[in-house]
């Protein structure tokens, strides 16, 4: 095992793994900015240093500050977290270069999962199911046509160079699809200076459905089930629980084999999140790949009774999946996290500042993963993530009270929370009924103003 | 710090060195002070001296040496952790801070004069040191033109950001 | 279920108990004293009623005040905690006058287990194994000299009317019995105005082992096997455990068995614990029984899955063992508690006050249940006992891991805790190696106290 | 509170017993009020009315009626709290609170004359009214000889152990 282990990472998740790391026997080396000097991860690291200016381009995601500390500090290994340099291959790279041992998959499946057409057509490949789609730039809109009726209607046209919406266009009919084909170009080209474009199946009311992998580095891999994060906001995860009520145990099976072959193929290495869209007829189509521990796993450690952190630290030390898991893996209970986040529940706005009271909820399956205190200080500069609330309970109507309550335990004064909002998801007939997809929010929102306009 | 208490200091320094002691820790009510030289080899110093732990004590630990008042941590800019050792006596001091994580080297190379000692003259933008990171060798200049009356570092001493290196008595 | 519940309790236990309430969607209302305005459980109560100043004695165990608050508050129900009236048959038996209904076992059993001589009766009668022992009073030195005999030395005489160790003694020969049967019965006489003795087999290193059961109001039992409560300072627990290393799943399964044959002749009904003492050659001798919920249930929970006070309402309100537990109890990894008492860790005086800072460790596998907060206070009236920090790992190795790195990460300031001495418990060689009894802490201490002469 | 508060209050207050509203709960930045008036029949008052509310409201909340420097409460003993309501106004009286929970009563049976009235002039030890608890009727005696200037209570209902029940102007 590791003697001593960098963690490239601020806020809970760095105390997650501090956690991991003196539960192993391993001593922990902080990295800090400015703004962070007071925070819990620096108090219990066992060493921390100092790497630069508040600004995350200066310190966090400031490579070369990073490594360094890691040079002085003399440690053997890197854990990234998520975010920041997590997903950044060329950081695993210069860890490789500096004889340090990064904590994930090695740079090349990083980066073969971080071009997401490449990746796509490795799933492909693999037999994983895949959303339909053109193969590569679609070149004329007679090309669009033809491929628009390969696919079936509605269908998504996407920048390739693209992200945040633009170039984007969703066609339903073969009547409109010229004049959208058009104008997503010319959006693209404006936006990206490249308008090229490709295009999906479109799926009217996803669910976004992920699977947690665990891969050593002899081969093997096993999936540990899945994760239901329909719940967004923007694109950003609130609500995540396992397992998904849409997902059976045959569906699981099948998901969790074509995985194994595929990631095995690939030379997945560490733990990894394989995200999919499910379409009304709760089909999966793969969509992509993060390598890295994900902001919701405790849910699915919850359920399994797997220390997700702790088996990233054996995996990389050279131990088999065989040596760290049980013989068989039993999902037992349903796991449901809320993330708190610092800012204001309805308007959105993010609400640093010191926090004044901050009563953390306990007792009977309640987890709560934070860095966060009474006096803390929330800087304005990172992630409004200042939380996650995770339970556990024999079923999902268990969970689903037992979130409540710890709900309305969650004292948290001085800062803004989106604790309020949670709880009125948490009182919604159609959350409760299992009822939603990644839509779920925008109508919950449109029924809320309606309720208010009476 | 009252003379009894830097004694005290003083004197477990010497012992923690003559022990050959590779890492020390400090905790106080409010204050923990960790300090770490065991490990890779440093190429020009041998081993940690006792100048060298004090300097970092200074830096690291401004609670230690400023007014009772200031006892408890507050949420501490790099200025004020620069500005706070002995703030006394390095009043009208201009602090030249690192600006990266690395390691201090003195001189270009080992057995070479180094760039800058106590009592030299500087202008801003002269090279005072190095501060290796990644291999590289970064060439610290100074931002001040003035009298060095103090460097805060050892050579071959890991540095954080922002870690005061030179105290310069500005023209 | 019930619609409004009374909790005749404080600290954390009410806090417990108001979370399961709104688990099960139970209206609560907390009584409190006037130490208490602005403790947790009158905040996240529905409701709370002041029954009397500070001492317990004028509030939380003045039954007229409990019940009259019960009445004016209108509930179905009072739970009664752990300590205070929760095994007063008495108190019980108002609430059954006053149509209130008592969360425990009928005032019968509660009397019936509160008089030992009867409980050893009873329970040697339904063939549960007991410390042999002399039956009733011996009346000489004589037949104190045929009862050792039978019994087998070492044994110890006891005052029947007494308790904290007056008129007992340790007999270790027939040679020294008849002073030592003299002093005994004199020391008894002059403290309890009784000179009645008896006597029992002596172990001389016993661990503590109890079993949980629950049972409904239908004449079923069950056992949700044991913990390991051995480390003791004064009789007092401070460290508990499940499952214990000592209890083989077959021994478990025996005395399981047993315990349900006699707690259903002796019609025992809701949560209640068994207590044993295990001689060197790991056999269990019944002590007594507990007709209440324990301070260490969650360690039980924690392996078990099931929520004991939620199973005690349910079973309350008439619901079959068979609906509320699953078809087959597993037992899942280790589980240990640590009581976090506010208390000098070396002197052990009681240190009430205001805490300044209280920063409770969370994450993986860490439960910590308490009703204190920062800017708390920890009142000078009642039990030290301000958190139990829980954790639960995959087997006693993780699980220890996993409370070292909580047990650092509880910043409690403003009062003295127990913590730093927990700390050096979870760091010596015998407790790591499970080789302790209940006279652990005593050889701890002497050891500390001789590397400190050093 | 204002007058402008005050008249919402009392607003709010006639509103909720219009609608029979048996619970009521106000929270501000850290302060937080329950009542709760339902549930089971009262022997002589068929339900809440808004003097009652409001006379609660006043011995449980200091806060809202006390001077803004009291806003955020303090632990409470039971002699703040009953001294609290209306500091000002009730400045020089005495306050007679109920030693023991239970339901008051102004009379020793439905019907009968009431025990003191607001004007009477009471002697120490004179019994001033019933505090019911288990079935059992507590007299409550004034621990104070003076002129009652006001009643705190209404008939029949709810007291926890400390409420104030009447202000006497002591002679």
């Amino acid at each position: 095992m590791f003697r001593k282990v960098l963690i490239a990472n601020r806020g809970e998740i760095a105390l997650r793994i501090i956690s991991a790391c003196k539960e192993l026997g391993i001593r922990t080396v902080a990295v800090y900015s400015e703004a962070d000097r007071n925070s819990l991860h620096v108090r219990f690291a066992d060493e921390a240093i100092c790497i630069g200016p508040p600004r995350s381009a200066d310190s966090y995601l400031n490579v070369p500050a990073v490594i360094s500390a890691a040079e002085i500090a003399d440690v053997d290994a890197i854990h990234p977290g998520y975010g920041l340099l997590s997903e950044n291959a060329n950081f695993a790279e210069v860890c490789r270069a500096s004889n340090i041992k990064f904590i994930g998959p090695p740079p090349e499946v990083t980066r073969l999962m971080g071009e997401k057409e490449k990746a796509r057509m490795a799933m492909k490949k693999a037999k994983v199911p895949i959303l339909p789609g053109s193969e590569g730039v679609i070149q004329s809109e007679e090309e669009a046509l033809d491929w628009a009726k390969r696919i079936g209607y509605p269908v998504i046209l996407k920048a390739s160079a693209g992200g945040g919406g633009r170039g984007m266009r969703i066609v339903r009919t073969a009547e409109e699809l010229p004049n959208l084909f058009r104008a997503a170009r010319t959006e693209a080209q404006n936006a990206f200076g490249n308008g090229d474009l490709y295009m999906e199946k479109f799926i009217e009311r996803p669910r976004h459905i992920e699977f947690q992998v665990l891969a050593d580095e002899h081969g093997n891999v096993i999936s540990l089930g899945e994760r239901e994060c329909s719940i967004q906001r923007r694109h950003q995860k609130m609500i995540e629980e396992a397992p998904s009520l849409q997902v059976s145990p045959k569906l699981r099976e099948e998901i969790g084999q074509t995985l194994k072959r595929s990631l095995e193929n690939i030379g997945y290495q560490n733990a990894g999140t394989v995200e999919f869209l499910m379409d009304e007829d709760g089909k999966l189509y793969f969509i992509e790949m993060n390598t890295r521990i994900q902001v919701e796993h405790p849910v699915t450690e919850l359920i399994t009774g797997i220390d997700l952190v702790k088996a990233q630290f054996r995996i990389a030390a050279g131990e088999k999946l065989s040596d760290i898991l049980p013989a068989k893996i039993e999902l037992r209970g349903h796991a449901i996290e809320c993330r708190i986040n610092a800012e204001h529940p309805e308007k959105f706005t993010p609400s640093a500042g010191k926090i004044t009271v901050f009563n953390v909820p306990g007792g009977n399956g309640v987890r709560v993963d934070t860095a966060q205190y009474a006096e803390g200080v929330v800087p304005p500069y990172y992630d409004s993530m200042i939380a996650k609330l995770v339970v556990h309970g024999v079923d999902r109507a268990e969970a689903i009270a037992r979130m409540q309550r710890a709900l309305g335990m969650f004292v948290v004064e001085g800062i803004h929370t989106i604790i309020p909002l949670q709880q009125r998801i948490f009182a919604d007939e159609d959350f409760r009924a299992g009822f939603f997809d990644t839509k779920f929010m925008e109508r919950f929102f449109e029924r809320e103003k309606q309720k208010n306009a009476q | 710090m009252n003379a009894g208490q830097l004694q005290s200091l003083k004197d477990l320094i010497e012992f923690l060195k003559q022990q050959n002691v590779g890492e020390f820790e400090l905790e106080q009510e409010g204050l923990k002070v960790r300090l770490n030289f065991g490990g890779k080899e440093k190429p020009t110093v041998s081993g940690p001296d006792a100048g060298q732990i004090a300097a970092l004590l200074a830096a690291a630990a401004p609670a230690t040496s400023a007014a009772p008042a200031a006892a408890s941590p507050a949420p501490a800019a790099a200025a004020a952790r620069a500005a706070a050792p002995a703030a006394d006596e390095n009043a009208g001091l201009h602090i030249v801070k690192s600006p990266i994580v690395g390691t201090f080297y003195e001189a270009s190379a080992p057995g070479a004069e180094a760039f800058a000692k106590v009592g030299d003259r500087v202008e801003a933008g002269q090279i005072l040191c190095i501060v290796e990171a990644m291999k590289l060798m970064n060439e610290i200049e100074s931002d001040a033109a003035g009298e060095i009356v103090k460097r805060l570092v050892t050579n071959g001493q890991p540095v954080e950001y922002g870690q005061p290196l030179f105290a310069i008595r500005p023209r």
